[in-house]
């Protein structure tokens, strides 16, 4: 998929982002980056597509902006970095704005609200009412995500998690390839991944809850690319007005 | 320099740490591997026939394939098998079997370069093969050895940095960690690129001090 | 040549063979204690394969050996306990590179006669004097002349209390001038009684140590005698063309 | 039948994964070789202080992890050009391999009598010229043996462009086993895959090796 | 020694050293075209130094030299064209092993001398062919003999076309029988009337080819004259002593 170099150059110094709307109609094409490892958002099917509800999304977005989109996958972490130094046009990878990352790129408006989900193996013994029960149990996340960041801020920096009990792994499916296989007792992560996951390894699902999670999922574009974040929010908003997301959550069976 | 100053305050606590768990995957691994291949080294040469192939084929698999795939088939594969191996475990039993492989060949070639002649005066003054291999052949193999042997260990020392990718917070785990967290992958990577300098530089100095303590005229080179 | 005693040694009939190449077609040979048999004949006549031979390092296809009565060719005989028992000491001196003189002289003391470290250098020091080379104790091997290094080879070899000696060319790899103090070592092992097989193209120590020389060719003893009988009216045409050649190779050229 | 049938799924998706990751290995190597010969002919034939900068390169490259140069490597590229992560991985994997390889050539060079060098000046050729059609076809064999051992080492290390989204085969067995829940399938072909992969390079080098062996 | 036509090479008080060494103090050296210098000297007198510095390998440090009345030394002379008007001929034959012998004679003329790969050929074979190696052709050097090898280097230099050719001992590394056919094609290409400076000391060759000898010592010329006044009545009792030393050496040892 990603053998080829980009024919044109997808975006030059992000410094100079009032032009990148013109830049991304005059190459024809957005280039997204992604971390496809987050079914329902985003994976890769069988055949080496890229499949699910961002995919979806960002497509039906493409169309309205008339051009093409290419998909480049690499790891979470990697993303904001990769749109930072110009490599990417957009981010579409279940991100939600944070304080921190929004020094470092802007953000368009929330296309989904979403939630966190603690999960753990089917054998566990563990209740949690409350994400703060997760105190003083190994815990995995996805490095790079507000889920790490929750944890480190509210679990580690207050004693109640010792740090050598957080991991941070790569991608999601290893983590929740971890707790089937007991290496560690708590994945934390968004709810509907979280959920697909869990079936897929034979977890349950502890906690369902809002207060990990920072509001809702956005388009990451380069900072001061004004018209691109623009055009985005305009689509984004005319997408939530007719319709066409819901349909797009529910033909990936989001809720 | 003011943000740079202020961002390697904040991470050199995570990056010390990283060094603490790199350098105790590396001797562990290191020490593991010689355990594998000393025995595995000797039975190359001096074992029966069917044992020599068996050992050929563990030293092939392992020396043919790379080390991140022998790591995911140990941490990810294994469980299916019934097998599951901690993090650390895994570590060390990925990258001591692989060290093993490649230690178990220098010395193979470190004893075949030892010389007949010592095997057979041990034999003529009445030592069993397996005596004159441990205190004949052995002794002089080992030390012949140790210039390959350090390379091994320095190269040991760069290869640990692949075990974050089965969440091991190593000098690279945390590298990774931090630089999702601070947004600046790129003076992170150059700090922890230094750190590696040192280390191997250190682990240089060290060994060839070793090398020189060692040293029996006429037997080993005299230094290099 | 007495047959009252017991002979030491006693070779019958034997055969050796590497592969399609026939080496030894039939050897027999006697040694009485005390005796020094030198041993001659062309490059390839199967002088070092009979040595080997001889302590077991390559057993003889067929054939028998006794050694002090005992046929160590039976089955069931340890081949390394026959070893202790006969010294040998080989063209290269195949010193152990990794320990000093001392260290090659003690090693089998310790780890073969089990002896303890104290007993082990004391005999090693006594061997190394008998040899002199007490003031090379402590050198590596890579530190000694040829000539020293064979001495130190010859006392690592008298320190298993050996009954006999084989000595395979001690002296072909040295320098002319080195090669009179191992000549002269060997000497001495022969006025103190040891009994000795020496393959050897040194002439003037034949002629004055030797018990006995055998002559050997296409794997076989083609001739044997004192060396007065050997040297001044053999009776094969071959032996005296041979022993001619090096007779005037040791006076001529080197 | 199942496991059958999973084993081919998988088999043929990995599958796909083995010519980018032979791409990697020959972009890699390619780079590697440029700046390998390079840096060793800097180091040889250089003055001074391109000596120090190819000396200094090949010390400190070596001293890093071939993952971290690649991280490195992989933001820096990005911040002047846009590439793929397929070339800018490629790219870095070359980087580190030229300073393996530019140990490898300065032993080359160096061993190359110095009576070449000057035969070739006294009919005539300039420096460059006596480097280019004596020096370095003489070295270039000198150096296949352990230019060989490196090409089969940048075949392994090219798993590693993995962490910044190449889709090798490693990358590849890692979609799978994200999808069916078999890891140890996945990996055990994706081992296979590199195992095949390594044998037969390893083949071909040494084949090259005998044909082009260098009489001295 | 004729001085009327123009002097193809003038050395005028030349110095050259290496660090500390001086090794050449002031020579001054003037050869007519198709003369036969043999230049002799003991080991260490600056002889292949001097030849060196005639071909700009190593340029004098002070000094000038004239080729064909252009001055050479002067700056801005590229030394590489310099290089193609004077063959040069080194003791150990320095053949690019990587080439046929062919392919030896071949790379200057399509590299250097830029010609095409046929003509290169053409040219090539017939060089082969005049140091009588035509069916040595697709040989590598590691497959030919050291006599072969020097003819073929030979032919390599005489392929650039030059103007005058150096020689630096050209047979002192190889057996005395290959001796023979190197100093055979020198000496139908001094026949030939090539002009040539010859490091030698197989007088034999002196005598018959040279029409001067040059006697260097300590980076000077100490005498020169025809090969008969300096063989035999020679002014300096150093030159009378050197050449009795390499005429007794020639017709003694080897
Ligand atoms: N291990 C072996 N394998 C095969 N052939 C052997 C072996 N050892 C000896 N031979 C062959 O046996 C023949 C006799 O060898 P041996 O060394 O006994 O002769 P030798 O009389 O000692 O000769 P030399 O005077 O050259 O030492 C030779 O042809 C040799 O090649
Ligand atoms: N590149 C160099 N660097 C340093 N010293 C040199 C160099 N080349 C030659 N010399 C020194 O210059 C001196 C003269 O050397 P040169 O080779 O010219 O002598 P030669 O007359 O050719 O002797 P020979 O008969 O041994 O070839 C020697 O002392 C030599 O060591
Ligand atoms: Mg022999
Ligand atoms: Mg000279």
């Amino acid at each position: 998929t990603a053998v080829q170099p980009a024919a044109q150059q997808p975006g030059a110094a992000p410094a100079e982002g009032s032009g990148k709307l013109a830049q991304i109609k005059a190459a024809g094409k957005i280039v997204v980056g992604t971390s496809a490892d987050y079914p329902p958002y985003e994976s890769i099917d069988a055949d080496g597509n890229f499949v699910g509800f961002d995919m979806d999304l960002i497509r039906a977005i493409g169309e309205r902006l008339g051009v093409e989109v290419e998909i480049q996958d690499m790891p979470f972490d990697s993303l904001i970095a990769a749109l930072q130094e110009g490599k990417l046009d957009a981010v579409i990878a279940a991100m939600q704005a944070t304080a921190e990352r929004e020094e470092k790129v802007d953000f368009t408006i929330p296309y989904r609200m979403t939630k966190d989900a603690f999960a753990a193996a089917q054998n566990s013994t563990l209740v949690m009412e409350k994400p703060e029960d997760a105190a003083g149990h190994s815990i995995g996340v996805q490095t790079g995500t507000v889920q790490e960041r929750w944890v480190q801020e509210n679990l580690v920096a207050t004693g109640l998690t010792p740090a050598d009990k957080v991991f941070s792994y790569e991608r999601a499916d290893q983590a929740a390839l971890d707790v089937a296989n007991g290496r560690i007792e708590l994945l934390l992560m968004d709810a509907e991944p979280a959920m697909e996951l869990a079936k897929q390894t034979g977890l349950k699902i502890l906690l369902i809850t809002e207060s990990t999670a920072e509001g809702g999922k956005s388009i990451a574009i380069p900072k001061g690319a004004s018209d691109l974040k623009a055009e985005l929010d305009r689509i984004i908003q005319e997408m939530l007005e007719d319709g066409t997301i819901q349909r797009i959550q529910e033909a990936n069976g989001l809720p | 320099m003011e943000a740079f100053v202020q961002l390697l305050n904040n991470v050199l606590p995570s990056l010390l740490q990283g060094v603490g768990v790199t350098l105790q995957i590396a001797a562990v691994s290191l020490l593991l591997g010689m355990a594998i291949g000393l025995p595995v080294g000797v039975g190359r040469v001096y074992g029966p026939r069917w044992l020599q192939r068996a050992l050929a084929a563990y030293i092939t698999l392992f020396q043919g394939t790379p080390l991140l795939i022998q790591l995911f088939l140990v941490y990810y594969g294994l469980p299916d098998l019934g097998l599951t191996l901690g993090r650390m475990e895994a570590a060390f039993l990925t990258l001591g079997l692989n060290s093993g492989a490649y230690q178990a060949e220098y010395l193979r070639g470190a004893l075949q370069s030892v010389g007949e002649g010592q095997m057979t005066a041990a034999r003529a003054i009445g030592m069993s093969k397996w005596l004159a291999v441990r205190s004949i052949i052995l002794p002089q193999a080992l030390r012949l050895v140790l210039p390959a042997w350090s390379n091994e260990a320095i190269a040991m020392l760069k290869y640990t940095a692949v075990v974050f990718l089965i969440a091991v917070p190593d000098l690279m785990g945390q590298a990774k960690i931090l630089s999702s967290r601070y947004f600046a992958p790129i003076p992170i990577y150059m700090i922890v690129a230094v750190f590696y300098i040192v280390l191997v530089g250190a682990t240089y100095l060290l060994l060839r001090q070793l090398e020189r303590k060692l040293h029996i005229p006429g037997l080993t080179g005299e230094t290099h | 040549m007495s047959t009252a005693t017991a002979p030491i040694l006693r070779i019958e009939n034997i055969h050796k063979s590497f592969g399609e190449t026939r080496v030894l077609t039939g050897i027999s040979l006697t040694v009485q204690p005390q005796e020094v048999v030198v041993l001659v004949g062309p490059s390839g006549s199967g002088k070092s394969t009979l040595l080997r031979c001889i302590n077991l390092l390559s057993p003889p296809d067929s054939g028998r050996i006794w050694l002090e009565e005992q046929e160590i060719t039976a089955p069931g005989v340890n081949p390394d306990k026959v070893r202790q028992r006969i010294g040998m000491v080989f063209q290269d001196f195949n010193l152990f590179n990794h320990l000093t003189a001392l260290g090659n002289v003690m090693i089998g003391l310790t780890k073969v006669r089990k002896m303890s470290k104290k007993e082990a250098h004391d005999l090693a020091m006594f061997e190394l004097e008998r040899v002199g080379l007490v003031d090379r104790a402590h050198h590596y091997p890579a530190q000694l002349s040829g000539g020293q290094k064979q001495r130190v080879a010859i006392a690592r070899a008298l320190g298993m209390d050996p009954h006999m000696m084989l000595f395979d060319e001690p002296t072909s790899a040295l320098d002319p001038e080195l090669t009179g103090e191992v000549l002269e070592v060997m000497q001495q092992l022969a006025r103190e009684g040891m009994t000795m097989i020496v393959v050897s193209h040194e002439m003037g120590f034949a002629r004055q140590v030797a018990s006995r020389v055998v002559f050997m060719e296409g794997g076989v003893v083609v001739e044997e005698g004192t060396p007065t009988q050997m040297f001044e009216q053999p009776v094969h045409e071959r032996t005296r063309v041979f022993l001619r050649k090096i007779a005037d190779m040791d006076s001529g050229g080197r | 039948m199942d496991f059958v049938q999973n084993l081919v799924t998988t088999f043929n998706f990995i599958l796909q994964g083995v010519w980018v990751t032979i791409g990697v290995t020959l972009v890699a190597l390619s780079v590697g070789l440029v700046f390998g010969v390079a840096m060793a002919m800097a180091r040889v034939y250089g003055n001074s202080f391109l000596q120090a900068v190819a000396a200094v390169y090949s010390v400190i490259v070596r001293a890093v992890p071939v993952v971290v140069i690649i991280f490195i490597l992989f933001f820096v590229i990005a911040r002047f050009v846009n590439l793929s992560p397929f070339w800018a991985g490629s790219l870095a994997l070359g980087f580190a391999s030229g300073a393996y390889q530019s140990e490898i050539f300065r032993g080359a060079f160096q061993a190359v009598p110095p009576g070449q060098m000057i035969a070739a000046r006294a009919i005539g050729m300039s420096k460059l010229q006596a480097i280019q059609s004596i020096i370095l076809p003489q070295a270039v064999r000198l150096a296949l043996p352990a230019w060989g051992n490196e090409a089969t080492l940048v075949l392994k290390d090219s798993t590693l462009v993995f962490v910044v989204g190449v889709p090798e085969i490693l990358r590849r067995a890692q979609q799978v086993s994200a999808r069916t829940l078999e890891p140890f399938m996945a990996f055990s072909v994706a081992m296979l895959l590199y195992l095949i992969l390594t044998l037969v390079t390893t083949q071909v080098l040494q084949w090259f090796e005998r044909r082009y062996r260098l009489q001295m």
